[in-house]
This record gives C-alpha cells, structure tokens and sequence, in this order.
C-alpha cells in the first residue's frame, strides 16, 4: 500500500560501508506488523548483517514464504529482488533458484508454521541437499497471521488466546535440523541484537544451508493462562468473537546473553525463556558433541542459543550436482544447443 | 478364412505376450527394428502392468505399408508366451491367424480354436540344452522366440543379425549368445514350420527419412534443444522416462569438456509441489526450467501453477497423461487431464497448452513451450500421453534449423535498465498485455518483490479493488492474446464433407485412419487437429462450418468438445463425442464405428464382428 | 444536497473507519445490535487488512427497513477515526452526508469538502481526560464514537446499554468503564451536535423473527447439527473462524457430562493436504467429518478429491473462497473456485455443489451436505465465501426438525452382511449407480481394499480397459442423477418479464435489490439463483424460456455462466456475464448499471454519478 | 487381477490361535511383487504376528500409501479393511480413521519413497499427533515401483542402475523419530523373521505411535557398481533404455542376528549391511540413551536393530484430544443432536 512507503531522506553523515552505502540503503518498506512484533527486530538485524558484510543489495534473492514473519523481506533490502511464495514452498522454489544461479546470496525468511507444518518436508529436503542460503525461522509459537492457533514449535503447556492447551511436543528445528545432517545450525533471540548480527553473518557466508532458528515472540497471539498480562480475563464471557479483536499496545522485548551465560527472559504474556548462550571456546564443528550440548541444554528446560554447529568440509548443492562453475542462467545459447549435424548423428540411434 | 483372401504382405499386426522383467524388450525391439531397417512403416505399443516383475506384458507391432500405425485391437498373430494368459491372448487373433506358442509344453488343449494356426516351437527346451543358468536361459529364450518371428516373418536375417551387432558392439560375450538364441529360433522355425507366413515383410523404401522414437525421449531431446538447463521433477509413471532421457542426452550433449562438469541441473524433488517449486525458482532467475508429471503431479502442482500465473513467472509443464482420476491405471493411456490443465488452480486462471500428436511434435512443441512460456511470462503445458510418451512412434526425422535463438520475451538487461527512470513491473507499456521483467541480480534498478498475493500494476502490494482489476483484466488479455502464437490447428478437407471431425493429440493416426477407411463408404469427412489452447480462430471457424462434428478424444466426460464449447461459444450439445477411455491407445476401427453408429444409416453396415465364429 | 429531500429514517448507510487491532470490533457490534434490537434491519460488513494490527480496516452499516442488506458504495455518514485514510474516506460520502472526527487534533483542510457536515468530537481528549493506561484509553475512545452515534442516530439509550450490559455481565468493573465512555460520547453529542440526524432509526418491529449471525458460525453449527464428528482442517482466512465457531459450538454442545470429554475430534493438520486425508480417513469410517479452507486449500486438496471420487468415500469440504488467484487477496470475497470444485483433480471428475446465499442456507446446506456426501459417497463441497463467512447477516431464525435423521446413504451393517453370500463393493444392484459401502471393523465379510487405482465392479484391482469403464461409467450416472437431490433453484418471475437474471450464493441479495429497482423502470426481470450443481432441470428450463440472460457473479471469468453452458448445453456467448470480483460484496448499483449498460437503450438513463461535484 | 487369487485349500492339520483360526486366515491376495522382494518376507512376518497375536482380522483396518511395499496390505489379511491411499498421506488418512474410529487396530505399511519424501510431514507430524498404530517402512533405498530411483534412505556413495551416484546423506527413519519424540522405534531386518515377529506383536499392542523400520531389500533396483552381480556391464553400452527390462531370478535374503551380536548380511548386489541386534538387558525406555545408543552404532558403520525405544506413558492422539471413550462413528445422532429447543436457546446471542 502506498501510503506505506517508507521515506527516503538522505542522512550525509550517517556511516557508510565498502560500497559506500549507509546501513539505510539495505532498509526497506516500513513494517505493517504489530507494534513490538519481534520480527521487526530480526529486521533489523539483517539490515544491519547485510550492511556490514559489504553485500550489493541487488545481488541478494530475498525469499520467503507465507506468514508474519514472511512479509519481512518487504522491509529490508528494498533494492533486493524478492519472492514472497506460497505457504510452505519458499524451501523448493529457493533450491530451484540456486540451481539456475549459483552466484547469488539466497536469503530465506520463514515462519514455524511455514517451515514446520506445512514446509516441513520441503525444509528437511533442503537441508539434505545442502542449498546455499541464509534460512531464518521467526519463530514464536503460533501462526501470526492466522490469529494465533498453535505451530508445531509451541511448548507443551501453553494455551492459546482461545483458552486450549498445547500437548504435542514441539519441533525443535535446530534439533531436526542436526538429525538430518545440517551443515550450519544456529540460534539466536530477536531482542538480542548483539548476537544475533554475528550470526546472521556467518550464516550468509556459510558454503552450504544456514538454518538460523531466531526465537521472535508475538506480541498478539503468545498468551499463557498463568499470565498476569493475560487476555483470557476480559475475554473469559465475553460472548462474541468479535470482541477478540483488540491487540494492546506493547514494546519490543530486549535482552542480551553474554557468551556461556543463562539469561532468563520475560515473554510479553509473563511466562520466561532461559536462554543460554554457547560458551567460549565452545566446538561447533563437532557434530557428535553439539548435539549432546542441545539436548543436554533442552533437558535443562534452557534454550541454547549462539553458533551451535557449522560443518567444515561443506559441499553445497550446485558442487554435488556437479554443476559448471558459471550460473546456469547465464550460459549462453551456443553453448547449450548441440546444432543440426549432432541431431543427425543421435537420430542414428533411432533408426 | 476370408481375410487371407487379399494379400497381408506388409500389411499386418502381431502382439507377443509375455511376462514383465524377463527381458523380452529387447527382443521385441530388434523385430521392430529390422522390420524398419527394410524399409517397411512400422511401430510398437509396449501394454505393461503397474508392477515389475512377473505380471503380464504385451508388445504390439503393427507394419502397414500406407504408414498406417495407430493401434488395431485384433492381431494377425500371436506370440503366445506366457500361459497365464493364453486365454485372452488367443482370443485376440483374428479368424485365420496364427499363434506361436513355446511347445516344451502342451497347449491347453480347451484353447485350441479350431479356425486358427498353431505354431509350436520348443522355445524352453532348446535355451534349457543350449544354455547354462537360469539368468542366461530366461534372456536368450526371448531372442530365440525373435528369432522364430525372423523367419515366420521373412525378415532379412543379415539386418536382424547386423541390429544385434549394433547393440552389442563393446560386449562381445552377450553378443555370441544372442547370435546363437536367434540362430536357434530361427533355423527351427525354418526346419519345422512353413515360413514365410502369408503375412510377411518385404523390403520397401519407405522409412528412409524416419526414425522411430517415443515422444517421452522425442521432449527430452526438445528441451535440450530449447536450451533449458533446469529440470526438477518428481518420479511417476509415465513420465520418468522423460527425465531418464533428458538426463541421458544431456550426458552427452551437456558436459562441459574441460571439466566434465554439468551444464544442466537435474534435481529429483521430494514431491510433486516441490518439483514445481523449484521450476518456478529456476524460471524467476531467468533459465529455461521444466517438470514432467503426469496427473497426479498436476493435482499436486495446483497450487503452484496459480502462483506462476498470477506472479506471471514461465514455467513448462509436461502432462503425460495416464488413466484416471486418482492413481488410476498408471500404465493405461488417457486424454483425462485437459479442463485441468486449461484452468488449473483456484481463482480465475486460464494456460496455455501445446498437444502434440506423436513423438515429432513432442520435440518440436517442448521447443516451443519455452518460447511461449518466456514471451508471455506464464506456465505452458505440454499435453503428451503415455501412448505417444512411451511406445514406439514412426515419425519423419527431427530437423533442427541453427538459426534458432530462444525467445526470451520482454526482459530488460543492465543497459535497458540503465535508461529507465524507475522500473514497474506489471506496467503494459505497449499494450499487448504483456509488461517487461527483469531477472534477479542483474541490475538494482530491475530489483522489485515477486508475490502471490494482491499487486497493482506497478509491481506493489494491494488490497485495492481497482488495482486488483487492473492487473486482472490484463492477465486474461494477455493469456487471450496467445492465441495467435500457439501452432495453428492442423485441418484437411475432403471434397463434399458435410461432417466434420475434432481432435487433437494422440488420437491423430486413428483419425487419419478411419477418414481413410470412411471415404470408400461414401462418408466424406473434413478434418481438425487442435493443437494448442487458447484456441485459434480457425477452429471456431471449422465449427461454424459444419453442421456436425464429432469430437473424438480418449476420456470420458468429453473433455476437448467441454473446452472447445466453452472457449468457441458453440453449444455443448452440437458436438458429438467419440472415442474410448479404458485407457487402451485408440484405433481406427473405434472412430468408424463411432461415426457409423452416430450417422446410423443402414446405408454404413456396420464393420463385422471381430470374430465371426467364436 | 438534494438526496436529503426524501425521508432517510430506517433508509441508511455509515461506515467506521479505525485501525485494525484497536478494537472497534465490539463498538461497532454494540451500535448494529442496537438497531437490530430496535426492530430495524440492518446488517454489518468488515472490510479488514491481510495483517494484525496497525492497518486501516473499515466496518460498514447498513440500515434499511425494506430488509435491503446487500453492500453500497456510497454512505451517508463516515465514522472516520483513522487519519491514515481521511482522503478515501471522506471521498466516500454522498454529497449532502456527514463526517464525524476526532477533533483532539484539526482535520486537514484540504479534506474539507464543502458539500458535506463535518461534526468533531473531541473523543481522544475525552477518554484521556477519563480514563488511565493507553490500553484502556484506547480501548474505551471505542465505545465513545459508539456513545456518539447512538446520540447522531437516535439510537434507544436504553438498549444500548442493556446490551452493554449483557456483554460484560460477569465483569462488572470493564462494564463501568464501558458505561462511563459510552456516556461521555453521548453525552458530548448530545451537548454540542445537533441530534439527532435526518439520518436516524425508528423503531419498527421487522427483526422480531430474525437474528444477525455470519455464514461461518451458522456452517458451524449446521455441522453440530447433522451429526459431524471429525474436523480437519489447517488455518486460513477466511475459513478458520468457522472451525473456531465449531469448536467453541462443541465445546457446549458436545461434552458428555459424566466425563466432560467430548464427542467431537478437532483434528489442526499440519497442512491441506492432511486436513484432506484425515476428512477421507474418518468418513471411510464412518463418521461424518468435514473440513473448511479456502481457494488454496482447495488447490492442494486436489488430489485427495481425486481419491475420493474415484473411490467412493463420503467428504464434505467447505470452500470460503476469497480474492484468488494464488494468495491474492486473503481478506476480500470472490466466487472464484467453482470451475475448480466442480471438476477438482486430474481424469474425469465432476462434484456436488452447494451454493448458499447467506448464512441461514448456510446452516441447513452443511446439514444437507453431508446428508449428500454419504448418499452418493462422493466429495460435497459448500461453496461459500468470505462476504457470507464473516460478515453480519440478517436472517430468518433458524428452525431446526427434530424428526430429522442423518441420510446415511447405502451402508451394509452386520446383520445385512450375514445375509449375503459375497459383498461387491462397486456393484450397482438396483441400478441407481450408487453401490452399497460397509465400513470397518462391522463384519469380516464387509471387508474389502478401497483404492484410487483401478479397480472393478467387484472391488479388486484391474487395469482391464472394460472393467475400468465400467465402473467409471456407473460414478457417471451416480454424480449426474444427484441433480435430482440437491437443493433446487429459486425462481422468482415477474409479470412481462423477457430478460432473466441468474444468480448464485452471495450476489442474492444484491441481484433482489437490482431487480426492485429496475422494475419502476420499466425493466421487468425474471430471475433464478442456482443453489446447486449438477444442475437441476429447472435451470435448463429457465435458460430456454428466455431470449437474453445475465449471469450476475463475483469473478473475472465467468465461471457460473461456463459451468451453465457446459451443463445444461446454452451457448457461452448467449448468457451475458454481469458483475464484479474486486473483492467487495456485490451491490446492487453493480447490478443495475450491468444490466442498463448491456441493455444499451437511452430509454433507460445511467444512475447519476456517485458524487457529483467531486 | 482375478487370476492371481490365492487358491483358500483348507488345511485341517494346521495350528489354530485362540479365536480358531489358522495362520492361513491371516493371508491375503498372491503377492504380485518380484521373486525374492524382501516385501514379501515383511508380510509373512505380519501375518505370523497378527495370528500369534489372536486378532480379530476384521478389526484391523490395514493402510498404505504407494509404492511396491504399499502393495503388501493386498497380501495379508484379506479379511480386514484395506486402503491403499494416494502417495505419502496415508499417516494423515490413518489419523482421521482413528479420530474417528479409535477400537480399531491401525497397520500400515510405506516406504522409503512414500514415507520419507512425499509423505514425510505428515510422517513427522503422525508421530508427533502419537496416532495409536503399527507405522511400518519396509524400507529398501529405492522407489521400487518406479523403477530404481534413489529414495532419502540410500547411502552416500550408492549407485543407480544407471550408474549414478547419491550424494545426500540418508535419512534415519529412527533416528527422525526419537528427535520428534516417537513414542515406540523399532527395527528389524527382512530376512530376519524370527526376530522380527516379536518387534511387530509389541508394536500391535502399542498404545501410540509405533515405527517399525524394516531393511527390506530390493532384488530389482539395490545395485552397486562395486558389486560383482552388478547389471551395470551388460548395460553400459546399450543404446534403448528398453533394453533394462530384465529382473533376474533372485532368492530371499536371511539372516537371523542374535541378541547382542553383529552380523555382516550381503544383498543381492554384493554390498554388505551390518546388522547388530541390541543387546540382552538392553533398556529401550530411556530415551536419552537410546538415541545415543543408536548414532554410537550408527558411527561404527553398524545398523541397530531390535526394539530400540518404548515410551513408558505413551498417550495417544485420542487420550491427548480427550475425546469419549466409545469410538466417535459409533455414537448415535440422539447424542450428537442439540435438539430444536438448544436451537433457540443458542439463536439468542445472535439477536
Ligand atoms: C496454502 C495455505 N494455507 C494456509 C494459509 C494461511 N496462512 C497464512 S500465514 C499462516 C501461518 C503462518 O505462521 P508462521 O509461519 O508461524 O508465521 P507467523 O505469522 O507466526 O510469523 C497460514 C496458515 C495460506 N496462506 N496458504
Ligand atoms: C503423487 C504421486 N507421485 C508419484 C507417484 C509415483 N510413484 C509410485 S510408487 C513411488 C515410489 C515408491 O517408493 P517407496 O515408497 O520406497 O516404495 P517401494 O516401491 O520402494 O517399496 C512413486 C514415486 C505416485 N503414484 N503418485
Ligand atoms: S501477529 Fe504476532 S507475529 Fe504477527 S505481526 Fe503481530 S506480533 Fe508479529
Ligand atoms: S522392484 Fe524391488 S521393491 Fe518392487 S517388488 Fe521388485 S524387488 Fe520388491
Ligand atoms: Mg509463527
Ligand atoms: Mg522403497
């Protein structure tokens, strides 16, 4: 929509990069989600990853699929060609796309209810194939866009504005993601700036699939019944659905973990996360031991957070395929067509 | 025995029955084969059961001097190997015919028609005493029984022998048995039986500028041509064997020396939706990608489908279409996908399709499905089936004119770019319903957000109705448009035609066929191949010319007559549907007895019964 | 200011303008519910964003005390509370109506049309000045602007605060403060504007016998009605709210008290395709299970529609169709999927349609939806759509027969079983074309292997061409002889009448009004609303008796009026296709001036401009 | 096809179970797949179990997808409902009949093909919905049926029968599964019955989601290059694809490991598998052992096999949905009715 065009007003002073762009160039349109969504901030982020890696906007494909968390690409990167697919499918069509153009920087975003419902299969797939790209999951529980019904991310225990209760355990894509043999796995928090940039960053130069979980909560729709904040009070009798249309205002949540430390952080409905952050001198290039080090954190009721894993001998799709080292789109005609004498010759075998 | 009476010479059919994956493919080939190599039309249709081994398996050749070769469902021949079905296979052969049968064993003796030859050789026994284990005995009994067809047939036995050279040329051990299979069918045959046949080949000139070729490997070596560098698919019968030959010829017509690297891209998906998922990606980035399915694939791909057409990104689709609906009869041809494929996906969409008649025009159309696909920025489906994609086609030799370069559409470079102010995407600048893209990474300015959901004209997000509209109405423009760029309709008049016939696709042979054999009975018939959708106007124009017209296609709801009334405008009920659906490739015979049964005059007697004294 | 002249009381239309997440949704129900309790028709459509919170979203109010309810494009009063759309919104309003503001802050001056009143009221001072916390501040400036139209409107004081009231009974402090602003509004009004307005309600005594209730909650409970015990489904808009209606219907309707366990399974599938699987699963069981989605749901759906035709499983799927194609518009109406349910997936396929044209239909067709599915053992689909699904109906109370037993179609239960010698799952034994079913786990000699592959009249696998036709045949007849049994078309003639209108599901309303309004003019229209497909004989009847027919619906292609002609065989250029598909409901102006247009002739002058010195 | 009904001899002498029927009641149709399928030694194992076990063969409801291993619910009890669905979604078409069925004893069988691409969201989410059913995937590396592709089970350096190789990692059915929190895995070996009857019978009697991955060889397609049975030489310069149609005569694997001990299995193609069966003593209850119990064996080259993991707890979809405890089809319209008067009473909030 027009009038939501974000203005471009030239700052001169602000700092500029090696292309002498300012972090302001990698923006895009303004953000149309709730005020505090925590998608805004891994926005963010990534226009500031972006920014401080020297990337040209335009060579980066910006990808994603359908949710809250998939209109972002709309707000950052605005000199960036984009493709917002359909629900679950951005995976496939990302795979497709790097197999056409090899030189690019892919960079996915994604719901859980995109990549773990819906995509499930297009995302383990792609993570089997080891597609070159920047995969980050928003993830908050719920399915935004939607208004709020569970994702297969969401704890055991929580309830839904409606008053249900979860009790399927969630997918821990960052745990899936290692069973199936990912060559780059990290997390990060969307209020922890700090350390999710570095992430960010790495992810964008990894030589292979770069899952980047970024727990991202939803001012609207993460409600727990325990909470003081809750909603469920004032909607308790009240009799129509109609009156469930009120999200009140809310701030973003910030907070940074230092490196080997516990942080526990409030949720907009009161309920906390533990997160912890990978220590250093932490080994992510053992695949054997980071997994002992998720799970263990997870039956510590912690979430680990950080670079968790990055496999050092990384061979993307395009190098298994066994591709030529020039993007395929580029090829010229001549060199893709066998001509005339050559049909004859294989029409020999025809006859 | 009255159809001995006129000569069969170069005028016959015979079907060799066996079990599936026993290796009888390449026995069955190499008949097929010499009988071309003299010179002589020819073609095979390969019926095989949903499984892979030990199931019933049958191989029709027919040789018919005029090119005749669409399938004909009564034979004058049988090859008689597999007593699982002996039954329905004798049943098959016409008064008069003959049946070859393995004489190690005695034939049921309640199968033996009283007005048929019996042929015995001892096919098993001689491969048992000839040939040691069981692998070598099973293979070579197949090219023993070739070698029976060779003299029954009066083939020329130095072509048959130079054939089986050819294809052992590096494997000098196989070669060695395989003469001896063939030499100890073919000198028992001699010894004990009257060869030749009544029916038998004899050298002619007729096949020197053809080839035979299934359409499935005929569209793989198209997209090669067309310069397409990504295939993603997902396996499914009939259509593998697409993608099993596209990655052959692109073994061979797609390394890059130096390197022996690829330069082409072949991703088995996970799925279907994946599959097109991933042609779109490869599309947007700007190469010439494909899938090939069949119609589950195509349910499947729905979805994805409306993306490409409301995101306006080429995408080619090829349908080969099976027997359904569901899963169906995966190895039985059928027409059943066309209103699918027309309008697939929710919402208002309409797609362009190319229908080839046989393997030729696979080639040529798989070329042409890009350019469309390019030019008018949308999903082009190429509609083959498994008739013509998998069984053996006598087609004139593919020709290649090397001035062909692709037509990328309106695409705007870095240099185009450079010029503009400020690039719109879905802007129709010349009104021709078509608006320029750009292809990602090429140039900031060409940079803009490709979506599913509502845009306007300008390339931006919109809920606006008026936007909404905008962009609408130009998309049914544009698909509208391609009417005129799609291959015109194949027609043939006929001096004093009154009726006309509709059809399109893999019915075109029997059609032929059966216009043929309507002519003597002073049936006079005008003659419409459709060969594209949207439809040109010479097709509303051969409706409005005849009074009636018979649709004839292979489903059954009428599927080709449904779309033709729809998008022409003449009433449903004014077109007459013919055809069969069991997913059996079509024969003259059905058309005629259609077109006499709707005629229904006493002055067409009715053709005889297949078989007078059963 | 001439439209003043005539009386506007009960004849009206405002529309409010907020931000979404704000939530207006319970100030704008309080003044619709107002009316409605004062006897006065009324209904209400919410114009809302594809996002959560922050976005321009419109909720518009008819009042019409002739039972008028379809959509119009012109008010007489806007509600404009966002500034974000001052300029549409005020642009919106007929010349002579009225603004109301929020005069905390100036109104831009460029806005100020002179052919309009302007009425601030200070409303975000006010609740400041009343109330703490942003929340409830912006909370409660809802029920302020609430407070101030029923002052503007002449709205029952009374009523209006019962209904507070009822809503926040057990929460008395929410109540105090929703007193207190809803007085602080009326009050302000009442002081400083001059109340009430030539546009006010009287009470009349017309909604007696009717409730207000959107087609999502009454589909909803149509299910609990008839019986559905399984739901699948996957979220979309506009679909979702009908699961949560049946959810929170069951949640009352459904426990079994001693246990407090409940008697229906909600089943959140992980996508379409599962919500799919899971509808076949359980009515392959036997119990009535349905899903609803929307457009592309129906798309992924494909296949398993395919499955469930063709192997005769009972499954009831609700269509909310929004703006298509691919994402579209999520959150505005179309009627852009009935080609593709009509004909969902791949081979020969045709489906069982019902069209309701407002949420009473919508409860009695989801009834008989299922009744449907389980007679003829085929996908039902309800084709509804956002407009029907969530917006504010008047309707007729819904009645409810307590004689009414499930139609369970041809079920064998054990004691059938024991008697017969042999079960034949596709055996068409009274020649109905429906083949009687068992389900699992009754007796053993009900079992047999459903498959969507070929299968015979006996139920086992074939891939035998006459085996095959013959049961395709037979799914022929069944789906064709439902024309029979599905909901016959409305018919309503008027006297003279040579033009017909045909019509279906949310344009009803729309098309009634058009047609009282072309009558004064001399236009005397007969007309007919499809309510289901295949199509009945009367439809055909309709379409011969008359010369000219319009086919008013809400998509780009005309879907309707292709699904008319291929059905009933009228040529697709004599049905004249009226309407619009930008995503707004229908309103009769669209309608009329169709109609007008087509009709061409200066006797009938255009409808003046909606605003004339614009 | 009709002229593949197994002839019904009866056999007076043969054992009978508890309800007086004899093994040969549990038979179905004549298999229809290739002379020594390892799918056919699977459904013997079923129908050995399903006799032991005293089932009422009516009362099975028996699933599939598609595929050659989908093929085998024709193959066995022939007295029980079958469905053979579309490919990949019968978990999903399982979980509906269950909804809605909930007495009934759910089998179903898939593949690799069907299981672990097309199928493998639902799959995942089938496990963590905890469907009360025995989920088998006679799991061979290849899609069979379309002849020889490789399937998200085939192992990096596998080759096709036209001659190329997989480069992707496998995926692990057990190993996905514990990730997602299955509630029972198991896995056996094709030729190896005696042990694999017991791990079906457990999996029966399972109150939830029960996996059992079966190495289920492929005499048509498992070709090795490496292999000295390799087709690969006779093919290698053949021009006609048609020339590949040939299945040699093959027979059955087998092979029994005993508990605790390790045995090397050669396939049809010459390739080895090294099964090792878990140990006397072994404690499948602990999942934290389990999964690394199953990556240390997966690390030494070796292939678990056995009754790898049981949840002690394990609730089933329908306990978790807190439906009623009489299956769902079978409650009468009396109780589902609200009746005309609730119609009313309803009716009131809408005025
Ligand atoms: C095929 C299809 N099904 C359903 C939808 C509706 N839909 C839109 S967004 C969404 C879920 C998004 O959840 P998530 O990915 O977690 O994103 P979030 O909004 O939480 O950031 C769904 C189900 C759709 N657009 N397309
Ligand atoms: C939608 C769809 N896509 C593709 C197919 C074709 N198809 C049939 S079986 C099969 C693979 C089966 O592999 P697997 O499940 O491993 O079974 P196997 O034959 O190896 O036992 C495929 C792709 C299909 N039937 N339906
Ligand atoms: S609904 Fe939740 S995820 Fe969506 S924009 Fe609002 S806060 Fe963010
Ligand atoms: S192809 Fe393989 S999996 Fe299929 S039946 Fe033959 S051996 Fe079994
Ligand atoms: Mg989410
Ligand atoms: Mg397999």
């Amino acid at each position: 929509m027009t009038y939501i065009l974000k203005p471009k007003v030239r700052h001169p002073g602000l700092p500029t990069n090696a292309l002498g762009l300012t972090a302001r160039d990698y923006e895009g349109a303004m953000s149309t989600l709730c005020a505090g969504c925590g998608h805004d901030s891994v926005t963010a982020a990534v226009i500031q990853a972006v920014f401080e890696l020297d990337l040209p906007p335009h060579r980066v494909a910006k990808l994603s699929g359908i949710g809250c968390s998939s209109k972002t690409p709309t707000y950052f990167l605005g000199q960036a060609h984009g493709f917002n697919a359909v629900h679950g499918r951005m995976p496939a069509i990302a795979a497709g796309a790097s197999a056409a153009n090899r030189d690019l920087i892919y960079l996915g975003v994604s719901g859980d209810g995109d990549s773990l419902s819906i995509g499930l299969g297009h995302l383990c797939h792609a993570i089997r194939r080891n597609v070159r790209m920047l995969y980050l999951i928003e993830n908050n529980g719920v399915y935004g866009l939607t208004k709020g019904q569970f994702s297969a991310s969401a704890d055991v225990g929580t309830r839904s504005k409606r008053g249900e209760e979860n009790r399927q355990e969630p997918i821990d894509p960052i745990h899936l993601a290692l069973t199936l043999g990912v060559s780059f796995a990290a997390r990060g928090f969307s209020g922890d700036k700090v350390h999710l940039v570095p992430i960010l960053k790495a992810a964008l130069q990894h030589d292979g699939f770069a899952l980047v979980d970024v727990i991202s909560p939803c001012v609207a729709f993460n409600d727990h019944v325990g909470s003081t904040k809750s909603y469920l009070h004032t909607r308790e009798h009240a009799q129509l659905a109609v009156l469930a249309d009120f999200i009140p205002p809310a701030a973003e949540i910030t907070a940074s973990v230092e490196p080997g430390g516990v942080r526990s952080v409030t949720m907009h409905d009161g309920s906390t996360i533990q997160f912890r952050q990978v220590p250093d001198g932490y080994d992510p290039t053992n695949r054997e031991s980071v997994e002992n080090y998720v799970r263990e954190r997870q039956r510590a009721g912690e979430v680990a957070m950080g670079l968790l894993y990055v496999e050092p001998g990384s061979v993307e799709m395009n190098e298994n395929l066994g591709t030529v080292d020039r993007p395929l789109c580029e090829l010229p005609y001549e060199e893709l067509c066998p001509g005339s004498a050559r049909l004859e010759e294989i029409q020999l075998q025809y006859r | 025995m009255s159809s001995d009476s006129h000569s069969r010479v170069n005028n016959f059919a015979f079907k060799i029955a066996t079990v599936n994956g026993s290796g009888s493919a390449s026995a069955n080939a190499l008949i097929r084969r010499a009988i071309f190599r003299m010179g002589v039309p020819v073609s095979g249709k390969n019926l095989f059961p949903s499984n892979i081994q030990g199931l019933p398996t049958w191989y029709e050749i027919r040789v018919n001097a005029d090119g005749h070769t669409a399938r004909i469902p009564t034979f004058d021949l049988m090859v008689a190997m597999n007593p699982a079905t002996y039954a329905r296979d004798v049943d098959e052969v016409r008064s008069g015919g003959w049946v070859l049968h393995d004489s190690s064993w005695p034939l049921p003796t309640n199968l033996l028609r009283d007005d048929l030859h019996f042929l015995g050789v001892p096919l098993a026994r001689l491969c048992n005493e000839n040939f040691a284990g069981a692998r070598e005995r099973i293979l070579m009994k197949n090219i023993a029984y070739a070698g029976v067809l060779a003299a029954l047939l009066g083939l020329d036995a130095e072509i048959v022998q130079k054939l089986l050279g050819e294809t052992y040329a590096k494997k000098k051990s196989l070669l060695d048995s395989n003469y001896k299979a063939l030499g100890l069918g073919y000198d028992t045959a001699i010894d004990t039986l009257e060869c030749p046949l009544p029916i038998r080949v004899e050298p002619m000139d007729a096949t020197g500028d053809s080839i035979i070729m299934d359409g499935n490997s005929a569209a793989a070596l198209g997209c090669v041509y067309a310069g397409a560098t990504v295939a993603a698919w997902y396996p499914i019968t009939p259509s593998t064997s697409m993608i099993d030959a596209f990655q052959a010829f692109c073994g061979k017509l797609r390394k890059e020396e130096e390197t022996d690297r690829s330069r082409v891209a072949i991703l088995q998906a996970e799925d279907e939706l994946a599959a097109a998922g991933m042609v779109v990606g490869a599309n947007w980035m700007g190469a010439r990608a494909f899938t090939a399915t069949s119609g589950p694939g195509i349910s499947l791909m729905s979805e994805i489908i409306g993306l490409a057409y409301y995101a306006e990104i080429p995408a080619v689709f090829f349908d080969i279409q099976r027997a359904g609906p569901s899963t169906g009869m995966p190895t039985r041809t059928q027409q059943g996908d066309l209103m699918l494929c027309a309008y697939a996906s929710h919402g208002d969409t309409k797609h362009i399709l190319l229908i080839p008649s046989d393997p030729e025009e696979c080639f040529y159309f798989a070329v042409k499905a890009f350019d469309l696909a390019e030019r008018f920025q949308t999903p082009v489906f190429v509609l083959s089936d498994l008739d013509i994609g998998m069984n053996d086609w006598l087609v004139p030799r593919l020709r290649w004119d090397d001035s062909y370069r692709p037509d990328r559409g309106k695409v705007l470079d870095a240099e185009d770019l450079e010029t503009i102010d400020h690039f719109q995407r879905y802007l129709d600048v010349d009104a021709d319903g078509i608006a320029a893209r750009t292809l990602p990474g090429v140039h900031p300015k060409g940079a803009f957000f490709t979506r599913g959901s509502g845009h306007n004209k300008h390339g931006a997000y919109t809920e606006d109705a008026d936007e909404y509209v905008d962009v609408m109405e130009r998309l049914r423009r544009k698909i509208d448009s391609a009417a005129l760029h799609v291959p015109s309709a194949e027609i043939r008049t006929a001096r004093g035609a009154s009726i006309g016939i509709i059809s399109a696709g893999g019915c075109h042979r029997a059609v032929l066929e059966s216009i043929d054999s309507l002519a003597p009975r002073g049936i006079a018939v005008d003659y419409l191949r459709v060969r594209a959708f949207p439809f040109s106007h010479e097709i509303s124009s051969f409706l409005g010319a005849h009074e009636r017209v018979f649709v004839v296609e292979q489903n059954r709801d009428g599927q080709l007559a449904n779309l033709l009334s729809l998008e022409t405008g003449v009433p449903r009920d004014s077109l007459e549907s013919l055809g069969t659906f069991g997913g059996l490739p079509l024969s003259a015979q059905d058309v005629v007895e259609g077109v006499l049964d709707a005629l229904g005059s006493a002055a067409y007697p009715k053709l005889p019964p297949r078989r007078a004294n059963a």
